[in-house]
């Protein structure tokens, strides 16, 4: 993972030299080379790659060129804000998108599982750059419903950290005023998203449901009797919990991977932004911290994912 | 559906026959011996019936079309491909030409306003189905293609070969799509081109992944095991007994695909990593209206064009997923994250 | 040869009177699809279940024996339509038509009145819910007893099903148990209600020969003990004869036959009984009459029934 | 005639997480003459299919050896099967599966005809006549046939190819009772019409015994009985042969239970 | 197959389901509904005056010896002092700050004596010592503003006197010294933090979670990407400023109009001519001509210029090619077309120039007279970047469509800032715009744009390569007196006008939009804005 990162950034035609420095600063040649050196950018490839590892078991991330604030003060940041917004999108999305998809499923073929079907494609069909952007211009600029962008309004402070999610923390610390603040702030971006996931929930959900409906064991319990809200929520659901359990997973995983473009829209400061910043400015210490991120968090999803497997089906636990 | 208990057949076939012929009386004992069991037709009942049904249902418009939402998405599909043939003589100016007032909302003249060059929203919204659309097709069909053609291989090989491409692919799968096609990008310069090298470097994997699959699936199919016990060669049977056997299912995936294909072209555009000005790109002139926020115009109809052509091309795609055997539809989701 | 048989005499079908326990089947209709292109499943099936004796439906696959049974307990499939009577006797109480009833109602009498057990028992439990969650809902829902109380029934309902070590068993998940001990189970869930009709749609099929003969001689013993009324649903004309006591034989959605199981499998009076009797790879030694092979009968036409 | 399969002492063993192995089949021997019906019978995971396979090359050997015809046969991997292995054909168990949807019936009987020796190369029609199919039935697809068809389809193609061995995996399994006598008896006769042995598998003792010369009986891996089919069938030595047998319900009318 | 063929019982399964939906939709409703929209959020914190300040932020660092972005300059102007000061938006005359000056006749000594009267936020005075170290720091770090002091010797001559020692004639250094990079730390803490006066130096991460100055506030939260927050420093000299706490916070220009209209933001500094357009008559719009100038330029290098940009009849047609009236018109009010390099408010700047006029019959005639055959030339420009709210692509796209009319097809290759510079630094870009903001504010800043200057050799103006416009730079530095500087000046800019490939574009116009209850904003060319000036 580091590695193709590094591979990646390293392929940047570009002298990171000379989009951190200052016009006059570039020019100086003494500068450059002051500069290059704190970078280790005067090293073959090779090493500064051994250098970054070797630094990153000391949980050394390098200094972004950027902000100047080591990449894992930085992403230490960036990370609670998307994991944040994550959370609140995957939470409901989970709630209404597995809702829906079971409910469609149910009634397959009817008005109600077409309305949802085309619902859900529309969800996924939106481009969020533009959706964001006309969720802004509606809710905040014709409407005065939604508050700006960011994470908090201006004059709040950001409540003291424990966890860097800003609701949470902020109840922690008992500022109501900052919580419903952070919550305000939450709702656009976190629309914007849960429309997307929702429309992806509900088609997963739905070919899993359908799928379950399919087994015996469905008929089976029916057969017993038992009420169709107990068949379904009993039986049903925990038959199709697994696929469902799968999309979610990487519906969260790639939520907490950053969402660039609704980052960028509502200048959230997340994961995904951070990540176009560094792209563009060619921070390759900041690349490198968010494809680790991003690593790190595909390989938790994955590993959290099987967990849950093997908590929910008994055939999958190692005897 | 019953055959009428008293039409005779060829009597040595009877039993079998007519077992067939009402193969769907016990739906849900036939379905779960496998296969597409009870959706034979016609049945076997003797050639002539059946080339005459085959016949009729050639001149009708295949099934998957017939469902309403198919049909608007088609519909649409079709009218933009038009329009990008045929924009020369459709758009009312010059997309390039800086000839209005700046800034002009929504008039007789200009349909859809102005930009902040003086520019016809209209006639560029309507070119941008010129850059789109191909660059999307190309996209989908150069990813499909080599995704398929190494997920494939990674999955009739197996083996070393398996674990190199699928390790590979999932270390590609891993990174959020726009990212990687970002730093991509950004390390090749923005332009239309790159953008598409960059997308095609990350969209290979989820071809790769299903066709992987559905060849790992097929590979034990007994039809294959059966090819080679008739001595066909990998490459024989990869080509005879698999390919033409999940060729549908990859079809839809790339059905689906182009709905992503464009949204992330237009989403690199619109972080500036695509298309170069003038380009009228969907994704840039989006972009462009994010600087004049008031002016609702300039962001609101390139956006429409980009969410009609992907919710046509889902539609489609979806309705031809469920026509696919449950079974693959469900490897076919066709949604990246 | 075993407990149960000793039955070596023909029997005439047991006269079942009016108001005696059990099912009773009048014109059963069933159709699919669209009211233009509607598929007769079922084209009117007379059939009676009295208690206390098993009655075999036997055909092949497509002859509309699963989907009767699957309408006995209102499980027939989405957008079919139901025409005839179904009435019921039991112990409880009756019901004139099944099919009259209000889908709560019916609700309540499934499973309570009416269970069944399918073929695949891999397949019909659910393979992520212990034994003891699935053999208890059912008890738990119509009963209303408690959790203690389900569970020392459930127990109790294993012993009786013949599963070793109950205890563990209930703890256990479907995939640590074979084929033959799930079916067992099945069984057992299906008489958690303690219901007066049990359909059994294919209940062996799915098992090895000798595992086979332990469901069939359970089932014989649980019929005869219980009083209930046994609807036996299967191809295999091996397992009726070993089973059944009368024998229903279907094709296309129609009976073409009822009568004893020594009746209709010694003297089939229908040319398509016998046809299935001679396909079978070990025909009645006494019986002479085997046709050639190849030279089957012609497709009973619709005079030919009843 | 040439056709001589010989399996001896063979084991294969499958792998299953854990570490754990399991011992399919687990030292097994027999011979398969040119000409004779062979008639192996046990219940589900006794082996019987992976054996089926061994001997087809499609599963590698963990000892013994499975010779035809003198030379030994190898695993298949991701090789082209060897030209002399090509007269050991086989019949799949599911008839759903083991035709190509894709491909007309006609054009997957030809693959098979495409193998044989020239001299002894039949044509569609006179395969399609010997499993009593309509000539018509090679310009269609597979989903166009019910089961039983299907079977006939997979025992002519199994035939285009003039195989010595046939063997058939459960070829009868999926389908009907009323038809499974029939499809077995014919694919007896087409075999040795065609001048090949066959070596048919299944669970059931009663259809093997119409279509056998000989039996074995296999449980666990192993090889418990075999002998004529007669003698089997009649005095057989082995408990658990008796016990299978015991447990075959007749069709005989008389409410007799098996024997648990 | 649908699986409740019983339609009450599907209805209540169904039931159970929407509830839940019901419910989920229902709390996303409610927590919509209790979450106050800004406008109340801001007015809570009225008592204590917070004033809340949108800029788009190009932060990086708050250490002033590293900071020489916008950003950095308003973020240090707010928490440090520098040694001399402007008033208000008047760049001309540089008052006094920590110290008064005195400079010797040939403008090589500059003697600062202090007033004696600062102290820095945690009580201590503002001594020689932290003046010397905090200029010797900036030289020695070699960051970004470190050429700021190039060639100046600092030395402490007494404990209220710091002399600074050129090595040639500095004029430029008295305006130099207000630049908020060369702001004073307290050398104390700092050293007790890892400050030194050299590359060794460890007290960057320091300074960005406090500050150590003299200034009105110091920093009471830092985040390069969200906000920086001030609080009043108690201990500050000078008078209270009117707001106890401000919050400078990351906005782009489109949202902070926004923001502004809605009172949620009392000042927003990143509009453009367009946004600050039909804004309601509720906001004040403070305009000011901005110091910075987009230009554009045409390789000379024989190597980079496919034969096309070096030959001067071809940059003579562009000259006479570029609509520069449509171009301010796009721009919007308040811009201006400048005469030469020197940004209009600067001593020695020219209103306009004769070389550069619009004139499509004379820029059609240039072009024929260039051999110019039709080959597409390589337009560059960064594609993230925004002056004063106005994007570069705006006029390069302007600049394409115009120039097409004239014969010239320019290419567009847009590009990120700073794969963009490494290019063009390199002096390998064929044409294209660019800009360029006053590193202080004196002519002398200009003189780069020369041949074999750094921004001349960007475009392959080599040195040498025309003696009249290098030897009218040489009379520019050379002269003393604002007098003999303007008309040196003005006569490098005609010269270069005439020959050179840099053509001043735009000018644009500067916009600061606040709400009714700010009364007094001066924007000031070196810093935008001084947070506690705001009233």
């Amino acid at each position: 993972m580091t590695l193709v990162t590094f591979t990646l950034a390293n392929l940047v035609p570009a002298d990171p030299a000379q989009a951190a420095l200052g016009e006059r600063a570039a020019s100086d040649p003494a500068i450059v080379a002051a500069f290059r050196e704190a970078q280790g950018l005067d090293k073959p490839v090779v090493t500064q790659y051994l250098v970054y590892i070797g630094h990153l078991f000391q949980g050394n991330l390098g200094t972004s060129t950027q902000s100047h604030n080591p990449v894992s003060q930085d992403l230490s940041v960036a990370f609670p804000a998307t994991a944040e917004l994550a959370l609140f999108v995957i939470v409901f999305s989970i709630i209404i998108g597995v809702g829906l998809g079971t409910w469609a499923a149910l009634r397959q073929n009817r008005f109600s599982d077409q309305l949802f079907r085309v619902l859900s494609l529309v969800g996924i069909s939106i481009p969020t750059f533009w959706l964001a952007l006309a969720a802004f211009y509606v809710f905040f600029y014709q409407l005065r419903l939604a508050p700006g962008t960011g994470r908090l309004s201006a004059s709040l402070q950001a409540p003291p950290r424990v966890t860097g999610l800003y609701t949470v923390d902020a109840l922690v610390a008992g500022q109501y005023t900052t919580f419903f603040n952070a919550l305000s702030h939450l709702i656009l971006p976190g629309l914007v998203l849960i429309l997307y996931t929702v429309g992806l929930l509900v088609r997963f959900s739905r070919s899993a449901v359908l799928d379950v409906l399919n087994q015996e064991y469905v008929l089976a319990a029916r057969a017993k009797g038992l009420s169709p809200s107990r068949v379904v929520f009993r039986y049903v659901l925990r038959g199709a919990s697994l696929p469902i359990l799968t999309i979610v997973g990487l519906a969260f995983g790639s939520l907490l991977s950053g969402t660039v473009l609704t980052e960028q829209v509502f200048g959230w400061g997340g994961i995904g932004q951070y990540a176009y910043k560094s792209a563009t400015t060619l921070d390759l210490p900041a690349v490198m911290g968010v494809g680790l991120v991003v690593g790190v968090v595909y390989i938790l999803t994955n590993f959290i994912i099987d967990v849950v497997y093997g908590v929910i089906d008994p055939r999958v636990r190692v005897q | 559906m019953a055959k009428p208990p008293g039409g005779a057949s060829d009597s040595r076939l009877e039993l079998e026959a007519d077992a067939a012929a009402t193969a769907v009386y016990d739906e849900v004992q036939d379905d779960r011996a496998g296969g597409s069991g009870g959706s034979a037709g016609p049945g076997g009942s003797g050639a002539s019936g059946v080339s005459f049904s085959a016949l009729r249902n050639r001149l009708r418009l295949p099934p998957t079309f017939r469902r309403p939402m198919a049909i608007i998405g088609m519909s649409i599909i079709v009218l933009w491909f038009l329009v990008a043939i045929f924009v020369p003589w459709i758009a009312p100016y010059d997309p390039l030409a800086q000839q209005f007032d700046r800034l002009q909302a929504p008039n007789a003249v200009n349909w859809f306003g102005t930009d902040s060059l003086g520019r016809d929203v209209l006639s560029r919204t309507l070119y941008g189905a010129r850059i789109s659309l191909p660059l999307a097709l190309i996209l989908v069909v150069a990813s499909a293609i080599i995704g398929s053609v190494l997920g494939a291989v990674a999955g009739y090989f197996g083996r070393a070969v398996d674990e190199i491409i699928m390790r590979f692919s999932d270390l590609v799968f891993a990174f959020p799509t726009i990212i990687l096609a970002m730093i991509v990008t950004a390390a090749l310069g923005p332009s239309l081109t790159n953008a598409v090298i960059a997308l095609l470097l990350v969209s290979w994997p989820s071809y790769a992944r299903v066709m992987r699959s559905m060849v790992l699936g097929a590979r034990s199919r007994e039809y294959v095991v059966a090819g080679r016990l008739l001595g066909f060669s990998p490459f024989t049977s990869l080509r005879r007994d698999i390919l033409p056997n999940v060729a549908a299912p990859v079809l839809v995936l790339a059905t689906l695909d182009f709905g992503n294909a464009i949204l992330l072209l237009s989403g690199l555009s619109f972080l500036g990593l695509g298309a170069t000005p003038p380009t009228p790109e969907w994704g840039a002139m989006v972009a462009d209206g994010v600087q004049q926020f008031s002016d609702w115009w300039l962001a609101a109809f390139p956006g429409l064009a980009i969410f009609t052509v992907v919710v046509a091309f889902n539609l489609v795609g979806d309705a031809l997923r469920d026509s696919l055997d449950p079974r693959t539809a469900g490897a076919v989701q066709g949604v990246k994250i | 040869m075993a407990e149960y048989s000793a039955d070596t005499q023909p029997r005439e079908v047991p006269p079942v009177a009016p108001d005696a326990r059990g099912l009773r089947l009048r014109g059963l209709t069933l159709e699919l699809g669209a009211k233009g292109a509607a598929k007769q499943i079922l084209r009117g099936i007379d059939l009676d279940i009295p208690a206390g004796s098993i009655t075999g439906l036997a055909g092949e696959s497509g002859s509309g024996k699963t989907m009767t049974g699957l309408a006995i307990c209102g499980l027939q499939p989405a957008g079919s339509r139901l025409g005839g009577t179904i009435s019921y006797t039991g112990p409880r109480g009756s019901a004139p038509n099944l099919l009259a009833l209000k889908p709560r109602a019916m609700n309540a009498l499934r499973g309570r009145e009416v269970a069944m057990i399918f073929q695949d028992p891999t397949a019909s439990l659910h393979p992520m819910m212990t034994i003891e969650g699935q053999l208890t809902d059912g008890m738990r829902h119509h009963l209303k007893v408690s959790r203690t109380e389900a569970r020392s029934r459930a127990l109790a309902l294993l012993e009786r099903v013949k599963v070793p070590e109950p205890a563990t068993a209930l703890k256990k998940y479907p995939h640590q148990f074979s084929g033959g001990q799930l079916q067992r189970i099945s069984i057992a869930i299906a008489l958690s209600s303690e219901p007066s009709v049990l359909i059994a749609d294919e209940p062996t099929t799915a098992l090895d020969v000798t595992v086979q003969a332990g469901i069939l001689r359970l089932l014989r013993e649980l019929c005869d003990s219980l009083d209930l009324a046994v609807l036996l649903v299967t191809h295999d004309l091996g397992v009726m004869s070993a089973l059944a006591d009368t024998v229903t034989v279907m094709r296309y959605g129609e009976v073409v036959e009822h009568g004893t199981r020594y009746q209709v499998i010694r003297e089939p009076r229908s040319e398509y009984t016998r046809a299935l009797i001679d396909a079978l790879p070990h025909p009645p030694a006494e019986e002479g009459s085997t046709p050639a092979p190849g030279a089957l009968p012609p497709t009973p036409t619709r005079t030919d029934l009843r | 005639m040439a056709g001589h399969l010989t399996v001896r002492d063979v084991h294969v063993v499958y792998k299953l997480p854990g570490r754990r192995q399991l011992a399919a089949v687990d030292g097994v021997s027999f011979d398969l003459a040119p000409g004779e019906v062979l008639g192996l019978v046990g219940e589900s995971g006794c082996g019987k299919s992976t054996l089926a396979r061994t001997i087809c090359g499609l599963e590698p050997l963990a000892a013994g050896t499975v010779e035809f015809d003198g030379q030994p046969v190898v695993a298949l991997g991701l090789r082209k099967r060897p030209g002399h292995l090509l007269r050991i054909q086989m019949v799949f168990q599911n008839p759903y599966s083991s035709l190509n949807p894709r491909r007309r019936v006609g054009d997957q009987i030809e693959d098979a005809l495409a193998i044989a020796p020239p001299s002894e190369r039949s044509s569609v029609d006179r395969l399609l006549d010997d499993v009593e199919l309509d000539r018509g039935a090679a310009n269609l697809f597979p989903h166009q046939f019910s089961g039983g068809q299907r079977q006939r389809i997979a025992i002519a193609r199994a035939m285009g190819a003039r195989p010595d061995v046939l063997v058939g995996d459960e070829p009868i399994a999926s389908l009907d009772a009323s038809l499974q006598a029939k499809v077995a008896t014919l694919m007896r006769d087409v075999a040795l019409k065609n001048g090949a042995s066959l070596l048919f598998i299944s669970h059931d003792l009663s259809v093997v015994r119409v279509v056998a010369d000989r039996v074995a009986v296999m449980q666990a891996g192993r090889i418990v009985e075999t002998g004529p089919v007669a003698a089997v069938w009649n005095a057989p030595t082995d408990p658990y042969t008796r016990r299978l047998l015991a447990a075959i319900p007749t069709a005989d009318g008389l409410g007799r239970l098996p024997a648990a | 197959m649908r699986i409740f063929n019983s339609g009450a019982g599907s209805t209540r399964a169904g039931l159970r389901i929407t509830g839940l939906v019901a419910i989920g939709l229902a709390s996303v409703l409610v927590v919509a509904g209790c979450t106050d929209n800004s406008q109340s959020t801001s007015s809570t914190s009225a008592a204590d005056k917070t004033l809340v300040i949108d800029k788009s932020f190009d932060l990086k660092t708050s250490d002033p010896a590293r900071a020489f972005e916008l950003t950095g300059s308003i973020v240090d102007k707010a928490i440090y002092e520098t040694v001399l000061d402007f008033d208000g938006s008047d760049v001309t005359k540089v008052q006094p700050g920590i110290a008064t000056f005195e400079e010797n006749a040939d403008n090589t000594v500059l003697t600062l004596t202090m007033t004696g009267t600062h102290t820095f936020s945690d009580g201590s005075p503002v001594t020689a010592d932290d003046i010397v170290f905090s200029l010797q720091r900036v030289q020695g770090i070699a960051g970004n503003p470190s050429f700021l002091l190039d060639g100046v010797t600092v030395a402490k001559t007494s404990d209220t006197t710091v002399t600074l020692t050129s090595a040639t004639s500095n004029p430029a250094l008295p305006f130099i010294l207000p630049n908020p990079s060369l702001g004073i730390l307290n050398s104390k803490v700092l050293m007790a933090n890892g400050g030194t006066t050299g590359a060794d130096d460890q007290a960057e991460a320091f300074l960005n979670k406090t500050s150590a100055g003299s200034g009105p506030y110091q920093l009471e939260s830092y985040d390069v990407t969200t906000k920086v927050a001030f609080a009043l420093n108690p201990n500050y000299a000078g008078d209270k400023p009117a707001y106890g706490r401000v919050v400078l916070e990351n906005v782009e220009g489109p949202t902070q109009k926004i923001n502004v209209q809605a009172g949620s933001t009392q000042i927003a500094l990143d509009l453009n001519a367009d946004q600050v357009q039909g804004m309601d008559s509720s906001v004040k719009i403070t305009k000011n001509a901005s110091p910075y100038l987009i230009y554009s330029w045409y390789n000379q290098d024989p190597a980079v210029s496919g034969g096309v940009t070096d030959n001067a009849d071809f940059v003579k047609a562009v000259r006479q090619g570029i609509d520069y009236s449509k171009l301010l018109s796009i721009a919007g009010e308040g811009s201006t077309q400048p005469g030469g390099m020197v940004p209009s408010m600067f001593l020695g700047a020219i209103e306009s120039d004769p070389a550069n006029v619009f004139d499509l019959d004379k820029a059609k005639a240039s072009l024929a007279a260039s051999g110019y055959s039709g080959q597409p030339v390589t337009f560059s420009y960064p594609n993230d970047i925004t002056v004063n709210g106005l994007q570069m692509q705006t006029p390069a796209e302007a600049i394409q469509s115009q120039l097409k009319d004239v014969g010239i097809t320019l290419t567009l290759a847009p590009s990120p800032i700073s794969t963009f510079l490494d290019a063009f630094r390199a002096g390998t870009l064929q044409s294209g715009i660019m800009y360029w903001g006053p590193d202080y504010p004196d002519p002398a800043d200009y003189l780069v744009f020369n041949p074999g200057e750094s921004l001349g050799k960007r475009a392959g103006w080599a040195a040498g390569s025309d003696p009249t416009v290098t030897a009218a730079a040489d009379a520019a530095a050379a002269a003393s007196g604002d007098d003999a500087r303007k008309t040196a000046y003005e006569a490098w800019q005609n010269a270069a006008n005439a020959s050179g490939p840099f053509i001043p574009v735009i000018q644009p116009g500067q916009y600061a939009v606040s709400t009714s209850e700010i009364t007094q904003l001066d924007l000031n060319p070196v810093w935008t804005v001084d947070i506690a000036d705001i009233k």
